[in-house]
Order: structure tokens, then sequence, then C-alpha cells
């Protein structure tokens, strides 16, 4: 179990206050609500990218509110998804593990396995610039898995695709998250997100979880 | 091919930068002394009278000679300021009149004593004082161009006639020296207030005040302006250079003001009589030549210009004192001149 | 301190080092004339202004013309019209001058005027720069439009302008404070507009020595500048979309923009290098100097570009810091003649030292307009890239040398090409640091001051040229970079 | 690198007397070059007057003859930079064994001109010296104990 006490940020005119959440560490939390209720602050700030003091955040014994971002060993999975359009796919992937220093034939080893799962071996040697919005985003979560995080953090992964695909990628999303056994905190205001993946659901509104 | 010809541009720019190094380093370390003079840019430059005098002074002075320019004689006094000592000049080329007494105030400067010196009359008043030789002059005066306009002022009145109207080119005092010494023509032969108030009226025919002589210069030329501010020499370099006969000096009724321009030894100097000397040869006989040739201006000294196509231009009646300011009243008559451009509307 | 933290301090304190130094040297001692300042303020602010104004409408306007030759096969045209927009930001001023003046008759001197001059410098750029940012930004959302069939007019009221909003202030800010500081047009053309701040200060020193005087009003300037600029850029610019189809914003008629505004600064220039050709025999004994100060204009871009180059990656590895982005978004250099002087006290001045020194002078006057001509957009834009790879646990090193230099490499080489072309045209900061002629835009001034107009013009030919190749270096060599780093 | 440049011994030994040469003729060059670097070739019209002096007798063709009178002696500050440049060019390539080929052709022109424009004395030498350049040239003499097998040995072409 992870528990987040403390997490209070002042906007001036917009305030956050939870004074404890629990993570599931396995499966996956949603952290639901409309847009504008402080979804992505507290997404934000649990990455570590807006600073929140006095905030404590307690994961099998190691408080990841003290670490900075890099240390906190994240996954991450924006709206935006943000490949960097340069590289390949491939390229994209292993930056990932570079990033966190694992080793180069491990790494090559694990991404042929999540090119597998993922159903990325058709595009893995494109340009990111040029694939489609479900590649991308099957690549960006491969990205975010990559790095062997202790959590992985999805932020409206799904919003980019259009309908069809969803369905589907939110399938694929749910198998490689119970085959990589990885604990998720999915951010979203879809339902039916909740509905396919959700292990655990978590309401906020207006910067307080109800 | 492509290693080649980046090889043999590296070698090459190597070289570049290595003699680039050399050629001021081997002027110190080489025993031959270096005399710096520093001047403003069309002095030293290649088309002025610098080089052929560098040459004629490197003859016999077993010396080097070094210029160092400026872009006028206003930020060559700050460099001199500013750096002192570490600036080496020792001589300094190109003050007019109007830089003397703040050159007095911020430096201190070594005597010349040059003997007698065999100069026309209307260069005499600019030899009373100590520090500074005149080594040309020149005259200053509007030009315009031959049968373009169809009456030809005579007198400063008749510049305000509609026909110049916004077909003046005129310097602006605060930056460029003819520009002042337009302003002063103006107030000694009207008077303060009234050189003002004419001025007032001036303002409306002026086509525009340039920073610079050149630039109100090239606007003349160019055809943008009728008449420019300038040298009562200056159509004889259309005449000599470009075989044009078509530019002309106007003549007015009141007289002209003259532009001395000054040399002078810091007393910062390093080699000082080596820059005596070089005053010296600025002021022999071949050095005026020269200076007039290449300046476009008239020599002070008696013997140079007699005979050549110079000599008829210095017939125009001139002031006939050469007044040093104190840089406190530069200042005032600049703010005055400023408080009525900022009365006009445009 | 982190490394990072150094470099960012090491860059602010060398952008401000003029003004350090000399406030250091001599002090701020009395304050100048308020009406005297409130009058050169006025003129500065409101020829500043029009000037953008008009430069970002005719700038746009041209930007359009541009993006109709898009295809393949007219890249040719296309180059061709953009090195004719660039091309009034190299020659000296006065030469763009003359010609505006042959041509616009009667010409209207005053605010007027400097705002027509201003404009014909400053519009190519800004169609240069725009047309850049379209192509980049907003290539998906015109297709779209296209697609679903909106006129052009609806795309632009309802599309582009909102959408564009924020970079097109940003240009207007720099072209606001290009104008702001310039100082040879406003004098000539301005009439009783013409004293502007910066004239101020250059009356202070040359004429009073006032160097207190000085500073003081240069620090003004800066500070006016530097608010001004925290209120235009709060928000974000347009993201980066992929390069697609323009029919919906080509226009020729902004080709016949581009034409006309280069026939005006052209025409006078030619009949001017036309004249000057018969002379050219003067030229014939100094083929030597020519050779040499055509190396030593090509030296000087080349190294200006690679400074430049340098400081912006440099800024790239430093950027995602709040105070030091808003510290560069409000920057601007001091006037030109105190950061010369600066430069000139410290140290010695003979041999190769101007070498280093105008270099070193023209990259602290130009870096915060490269900044400023989209440098800090890019940076903006690639800003979520970085945040990712910092939550994924990359070192900044990492970040700098995979993500942000194989995708900023072409472009800061594109901008060190341009500040090359400045500096291959310069020569206020080489006529006071250098102590001859080094290059051949001194050579084509001193020319100038000695009657000789025609034949500068005839010169300045050359500077075109070495602009070019200086420009293309640039560019080239940036390429090459990105291909040795990232393979 | 640096073991590619004895490996080449290995491979192309056959050439390492004509390599010795071509450094022996590069060390040549470069004590020539620095003399005249420290000396006062590139200030004083040193080059020009030697010109002067021997181009009327010389065997260069007529337009060399109006080229180099018309052109090289007004400008011999450009041109005593060139000789120098060249004579650095040829003294590091020759040493370091590096674009050999194409250098040598250079070494060939200065080779041409310095004959036109000396004095018999030195004649003799600048043949020989001629010849010298013809040969490392044809055989390119970079590829033993020289960077050139580093660079070039996998394509090699007419330059190299």
């Amino acid at each position: 179990m992870s528990y987040v006490e403390n997490l209070q940020r002042d906007y001036g005119d917009f305030k956050i206050e939870i004074p404890s959440w629990e993570i599931l560490d396995q499966g996956v939390t949603v952290l639901m609500g409309p847009s504008g209720s402080g979804k992505t602050s507290v997404f934000r700030i649990l990455l570590g990218l807006e600073p929140c003091p006095g905030m404590k955040w307690n994961v099998n014994g190691t408080d990841l509110a003290k670490l900075k971002t890099p240390q906190r060993r994240l996954g991450v999975v924006f709206q935006t998804l943000d490949l960097f359009p340069h590289l390949t796919a491939s390229e994209n992937i292993l930056f990932a593990a570079r990033a966190r220093n694992v080793d180069e034939d491990k790494a090559r080893k694990r991404l042929k396995e999540l090119s597998s799962e993922l159903h990325m071996d058709s595009f893995l040697e494109r340009s990111a610039s040029v694939l489609s919005g479900g590649e991308k985003q099957r690549v960006a979560i491969a990205r975010a898995i990559m790095g062997e995080p202790r959590l992985l953090l999805l932020d409206e992964p799904f919003s980019a695709l259009d309908q069809e695909l969803r369905g589907e990628s939110r399938k694929l999303v749910k198998r490689v998250i119970e085959t990589e056994k990885i604990p998720t905190l999915l951010v979203t205001h879809d339902p039916q997100d909740v509905e396919v993946l959700a292990n655990k659901v978590s309401h906020i509104r207006n910067g307080r979880l109800t | 091919m492509k290693h080649f010809i980046l090889f043999v541009a590296v070698i090459f720019s190597g070289l570049f930068f290595a003699v680039l190094h050399k050629t001021e380093q081997g002027a110190v370390t080489n025993s031959l002394p270096t005399l710096r003079v520093f001047g403003y840019a069309s002095f030293t430059g290649r088309w002025g009278p610098g080089p052929l005098l560098k040459e004629h002074f490197e003859k016999t002075c077993n010396c080097k000679v070094e210029f160092i320019e400026g872009s006028d004689s206003g930020i060559l006094l700050q460099r001199l300021k500013i750096e002192g000592e570490s600036l080496g000049a020792d001589v300094l080329v190109g003050l007019d009149q109007f830089d003397i007494s703040k050159a007095l105030a911020d430096h201190t400067w070594r005597k010349l004593s040059l003997n007698n010196l065999d100069v026309y009359d209307s260069v005499k008043p600019a030899l009373n004082n100590s520090f500074f030789v005149p080594y040309d002059w020149g005259v200053l005066t509007f030009v315009t161009r031959r049968d373009e306009l169809k009456k030809t002022p005579k007198s400063l009145d008749d510049l305000l006639d509609p026909e110049f109207a916004k077909k003046i080119a005129l310097q602006d005092p605060r930056t460029s020296s003819p520009g002042m010494q337009f302003l002063y023509w103006i107030l000694r032969s009207k008077g303060e207030e009234e050189g003002f108030a004419y001025l007032e009226k001036l303002m409306a025919q002026v086509h525009s005040f340039s920073p610079t002589w050149s630039t109100a210069y090239g606007l003349f030329t160019n055809k943008q302006a009728k008449m420019a501010y300038s040298y009562v020499t200056s159509p004889l370099y259309h005449e000599i250079e470009e075989k044009k006969k078509d530019y002309v000096a106007l003549s007015f009724n009141e007289a002209l003001p003259v532009q001395f321009e000054f040399v002078g030894i810091p007393d910062l100097c390093r080699n000082c009589t080596l820059g005596e000397k070089f005053v010296n040869l600025m002021l022999s006989p071949e050095g005026q030549k020269i200076i007039m040739e290449k300046n476009y201006m008239f020599p002070v000294m008696k013997g140079v210009m007699e005979g050549t196509a110079f000599a008829p231009l210095m017939n125009v009646r001139t002031l006939n004192e050469v007044e040093i300011m104190p840089s406190a009243e530069v200042d005032r008559l600049l703010r005055r001149w400023t408080e009525i451009r900022r009365g006009e509307l445009n | 301190m982190s490394l990072r933290n150094g470099l960012r301090l090491a860059l602010v304190l060398f952008l401000l080092f003029p003004f350090l130094f000399l406030v250091t040297q001599f002090g701020v001692s009395e304050v100048p004339d308020a009406g005297e300042l409130l009058w050169a303020f006025k003129n500065s602010l409101w020829q500043a202004s029009f000037s953008a104004v008009f430069s970002l409408m005719f700038g746009f306007w041209a930007a359009l013309g541009l993006l109709s030759f898009q295809n393949s096969g007219r890249v040719k045209w296309r180059s061709i019209l953009d090195i004719l927009c660039l091309l009034p930001n190299f020659l000296p001023p006065l030469f763009i001058l003359l010609s505006v003046l042959s041509v616009i008759e009667p010409f209207p001197m005053g605010i007027a005027g400097i705002v027509i001059v201003h404009t014909v410098m400053n519009f190519g750029l800004v169609a240069v720069l725009l047309a850049g940012i379209i192509e980049n930004k907003l290539g998906g959302m015109i297709e779209l439009a296209y697609v679903e069939g909106a006129t052009r007019w609806q795309f632009l009221s309802k599309g582009l302008f909102p959408a564009l909003q924020k970079d097109l202030l940003l240009l207007g800010l720099f072209i606001f404070v290009i104008c702001f500081g310039s100082f040879a047009v406003p004098l000539i053309v301005g009439g009783g507009k013409g004293t502007t701040i910066e004239v101020l200060i250059y009356e202070k020193i040359r004429l009073s020595s006032n160097w207190g005087g000085a500073v003081l009003l240069a620090l003004l300037q800066s500070v006016f500048i530097f608010t001004l600029s925290f209120v235009v850029s709060q928000g974000r610019t347009a993201s980066r979309a992929k390069r697609t189809q323009m029919n919906l914003l080509k226009s020729p008629s902004g080709v016949f923009v581009v034409a006309a505004i280069s026939f005006v600064y052209l025409y006078g220039y030619f009949e001017g290098v036309i004249s000057g050709l018969a002379m050219t025999s003067t030229f014939y004994e100094l083929q030597s100097t020519l050779i040499w100060n055509f190396v030593g204009s090509v030296v000087l871009g080349l190294t200006v570009g690679l400074l430049c180059y340098i400081s912006l990656l440099w800024i790239a590895y430093c950027w995602p810091k709040q105070w030091f982005e808003k510290f560069l978004s409000g920057y601007v250099a001091p006037s030109t003649s105190l950061a010369c002087f600066s430069l000139l006290i410290l140290g010695p001045n003979e041999g190769f030292y101007p070498f280093i020194k105008i270099p070193f002078a023209l990259v602290l006057l130009n870096l915060n307009a490269l900044v400023r001509m989209g440098w800090s957009g890019e940076l903006q834009a690639l800003q979520s890239q970085m945040t990712v790879a910092y939550a994924m646990g990359a070192s900044p090193a990492q970040i700098f040398k995979t993500i942000l230099f194989p995708q900023l490499s072409e472009r800061a080489g594109i901008l060190a090409g341009i500040a090359a072309i400045w500096a291959c045209g310069d020569f206020a900061v080489s006529r006071i640091l250098a102590h001859h002629d080094l290059s051949i835009a001194m050579m084509t001034e001193t020319l100038m001051s000695g009657y000789r107009l025609n034949q500068a013009m005839v010169l300045s030919t050359l500077i075109i040229v070495a602009g070019i190749l200086c420009f293309v270096l640039c560019v080239g060599g940036s390429r090459v970079l990105r291909r040795k780093f990232t393979a | 690198m640096f073991v590619a440049f004895f490996e080449s011994v290995k491979y192309v030994g056959h050439l390492l007397p004509i390599s010795f040469l071509r450094i022996f003729l590069g060390y040549y060059y470069l004590e020539s070059a620095m003399q005249k670097y420290r000396g006062d070739f590139l200030t004083r019209p040193r080059i020009a007057d030697q010109i002067a002096e021997w181009l009327p007798a010389s065997h260069a063709p007529n337009w060399f003859k109006i080229f180099a009178s018309s052109q090289m002696i007004p400008n011999w500050q450009t041109v005593a930079f060139i000789i120098l440049g060249l004579e650095f060019a040829v003294a590091i390539s020759y040493l370091i064994g590096y674009v050999v080929r194409p250098v040598a052709l250079l070494g060939v022109l200065l080779c041409v001109t310095m004959l036109f424009v000396s004095g018999p004395g030195s004649e003799d030498l600048y043949k020989t010296f001629l010849a010298i350049h013809l040969i490392l040239a044809w055989v390119g003499a970079g590829r033993c104990l020289g960077f050139d097998y580093y660079f070039f040995k996998r394509r090699r072409g007419l330059w190299w």
C-alpha cells in the first residue's frame, strides 16, 4: 500500500486539499473527476513537477515526497503523449531505459517482450513523428514501463484516440498492466475508463476527494 | 576532396591568425619604435592622407607609424580619457575648435614649440594656443548643383525662400562638427536671440539633420536634397575624381565660418619626440600638399596651394576670429537648439 | 550549486556585464532632465510602436506570399524571396534610407518617415519568421479548415489570429525592441521627433562625457522593455504540428508585397551601384586589401555565428527554469556605444584582441534578438518533451544530447546564420573596437565618410556575398554537427 | 588511428622508403617556412623584389610574366602570404602523411612558380623538388606512415 498524506496546495483562486489518500500497490487506482477539478494538478504534484511542502507519500517505507522527480522512479504518460519526434519508436522506448541506466542487453530483451505484448513490431523502426495516434499511445506506454517504475501514472491517455480505438487500447493497457504487475494511477474523466480498468476509484471535485 | 579543402583551409586560417598576432607583436618586440597616431577614419583610411604621410615619415624616422581609428573626434577624446596610458597615443589628429576646450579640460597636453610658421592670415588666430596646431582648414558653406536652383541664395535670409523648402541637408550639431559649425555661423552672424529665431524659421526648410557629414552629403549627392552644408572645396572633389563640373559652392553675404583641424600631442605619449617630428612633417610642404590633395582642405602653410585649383577658392570672406568656446557654452547652445527642434510639429 | 545553475548564472552575468561594469566604473551620478527624457521617451515609444505594427502587418502579408512557394518545385523561388526579405537587414541602413528616399517623393519626415524606413527594414524578417511559424505550428489546422470549406477570411479571423496571437505579440515586441534602440534612422528622417533615448545616450557620451547619465538612461530603457515584455510574455505560443498543405493561406498578393517593398529599397541601391561601377577602377590598387577585408568579414561573421550557436545551445541546456526564462525574455542589450566602451576599457585592444572583442560585443548585443526571434518559442514547444524525459529520470546531459540537440541544432544554425549576417554588415561596433578597417563593412563606411558614396555602394555588394556565405556555412555546419553527434 | 599509422607499414611496406623521402621533404619545407615566418618575408616586399629581379630572365611563358608583373608585384603581401601558407600546408601534410596527393599537386604548382621567379642559383633545386612532388603525387605517399592510410584505406580513389 502507498499512502499520500497532507497533499495541500493553494493556487490563490483554487485549492487542493487531500489530507490522506490511498493508492493501491497492485492494479489500477483511478482518480476521476470533471475537468477543472484539480486532477491534473494532483498528478503534477505526485510527479514532483510542482512543489508541495508538507506532503508525505509513503511507498513501502520510503517517503517519495522527499525525493526529486527523477529519483521517484515513476513511469508517466501525459495526455499529449510527447514522443520525441526525431527518434524512432524503439529509440523512444530505449531512451527510458538509458535514462534509468538499465543494462543495454537487458533493455533490448525487454523491448522485444513489450513489443510483442503491445503489438508494436510493425512500426518499431519508424520515426515517431509519422506514427498514428494509436501507435503513438502504445509507444508512450511502453516507454513509461521500460524504466521499471514503482508506479505508472497515466494522465487521460486515451483521450486523444477515437472511440473505436479507445476500447481496444483500454483492453491492451489492462492486459499489459496485469502481466507486468505494475501498480497504476489513472487520471481520467471518462466513466468508461473506470468500468474497464479500475480496481479502486477515487472521485475528486473542487480539489477535494469525495 | 573534402579532407583536402578542409586541411588547406585550416592551415591558411591558422597562418592568418598567426600573422595577425605576429604583426602586432612584432611591432613591439622589434627594436623599431612605433609612433601611434590617433585619428578619424577618413584621415587614416586608404583614401585619406594618412597612408601617404606614413610612407613619407617612415622613410626618414627609422620607426613605424601605426594608425588607430575612431569614428570621430568626440569618440576619440572619450577613448583617450577612458583608456588613458594603455592606449599609447602619441599624436591626436582631427580635433576642431569646438573640441579643444573639452580636450584641454579632460587631458594634459604637451606644449608644441613651433617657430614662426608662415601661415595664411586667416589661420593666424588659430595659432594662439600652445598645445594644438592647425594642420588644415576649410571654409564651410552650402554646396549645390549648377542649374538646379532657379535662384541662388545670397544670404542666410534667402535660404528661407519657399523654393528651398525641405531641400536643405544639414547636420545635427549634437553629433557632427560641421553641424556645430553651422549653428555657430548662424549665431555669430545674427546674434544669439535673432539667430535662434532664424533657426526656428529655417526648420521648415530643412530636409533633414543627419548624424554625420557623410550622411548629409550622401543625401545631397543622391539628389534627395538640393543643397548640403559642406566645404567650399567639395566641388573640387567632384571635378578632380569624378570629372563632374556641375557642383558649386555658394557664397554668402555673411562671412563664412572656418573650421580648423588641429593636431596635438597628449602628455601620455610614449614616443613624444617622434610625435613632434610627425607634426613637423604634417606642416612641411610635402605634408601639407598630401593633406590638401587627399583631405580636400586648405593647407595652413603658404606656398603649397599656389597655382593649384584650391587657391582661388580661398578668396571668400570668412569670420576672422577663431573662438575657442568653453564646453559649458557649447552645451548651453545645443540645449537651446534642441528646444527649438522639440517645438517642431512633425 | 549545480552545473546548470552555474551556467545559468554565468550567462546572466555575461549579458548584464556592460551594465554592471559601467555602473561600478562610473556610478550613476545625476538625474537627467526629466522634460528632455520624457520627450525622447515619447518619441522612441511612438516610432517603435508604429514600426512594430506596420512591420507586422506587411510582414504577415508577405509571409502569405512566401507560403505560396511551398511545393517542392518552387523552392528555388522561395529562397530568392527569402533573401530579398532578409537583405535590408544586412545592408548598411544608410543605403536603405537613400533608396527609400529616392523612391518615395516627397518623403514625409517625422514619425511617419521613421516608421516607413523601419517597416522596409524589418518587414522581411517578420515575414520569414512568421512563414516558419505558420508552417511548423499550424499545418494541421490549416488543412482541416481547408477540407471543411472555411473561407480564407473566416480562417484568418477565427483560426489563425487567435492561434498565433501570442507569436504575433512576441514578434511585435521583437521589432519594437529593435526599433526602440535605433539611432541613425530617427535622427535623419525623424524631423523634430528624431531625438530618441538612444540619441540622448550618445549625446551624453560624446558631448558632455557624462557617463553616469548615459548609463542611467540605458538602465531606464532596459527596465522599461523588461517590464513591457513581462506583460506580453504571459501565456504560451502555438505548439508544433507537422508540415502540410497551405492552400488556404497562399496569397500571390503577398509576393507582390515582397516585390514592391524590395523595389523600394533596391531601386536606389542599384542606381547607386551602377553609377559607382563606373569608378571601380579605384579598387584596382586595393585588391589585396579587399581580399583581406573580405576574409576579415567572413571570419568575423563565422566567429559570431559559432558563438551564437554555442550560446543558443547553452541556453537550451539551461532552459527549464522560471527566473531564467523571464530574464531572457525581458532582457534587452545595452546601447551599442555603452557595450563597446565597456569592452574597450577591459583589457588590451591590440593584435587579435579586436577579433575576440568584436564578436563578443556582437553576441552580447544580438543574443536577445535571437532569443526573441523564436528561440524561446522553440524551447517552449519542447518543454513537454523535456518534462517527460525528466520524469523518466534522464539527466540534464542526456536530455540535452538525445532530445534537445537533434531537434534544435538546425534551428540554432539558422539563427546563428542570421547573427552572422548582421555581423558581416556591422560597422558601428567594429569602428569603436578596431584600430583599422578589418571588414568590408568598415571599408564601406570609410569610403562614405570621404565623398565616395557610390563606390561604397558597389563595395557593399561584397557584404551581401560575405553574409550569404556565412549564413550558408552556419546552417550547413549545424546540420553536419547534428548528424555527427546523433549518429 | 595511431595503430593504423604503424599498421600501414605491414600492408604497404613497399612504400616505406618513399615515405621517408616524403617526411624529409616535409621537414625541409617546415624549416624554410618557419624561417620565412620568423623573418621579414611577410613585412618587406622581398618576394616582389625577387620577382622583379629574376622574372625578365626566366623561362616563364609570356602570360605568366604579364600576370606576375601586373598582379603579383603590387600585391606582394598577398602573394607572400599564399606562398607561406602553401609551404606550411606542404610541410604539415608531408610530415603527417595527410591528403598527400592533392597537396603534392599544390607543391608542384608552388615549385613551378618559384622556378619562374628565382635566379639560376636555385633552379636545379626547384627542378629536383618538382620531380619529387610529382613522384609523391603519383605514388600517393601518404599511404605509408601517414594518416591517409587510416582515412582512405577503404576508398582508394584518384585523390588518395
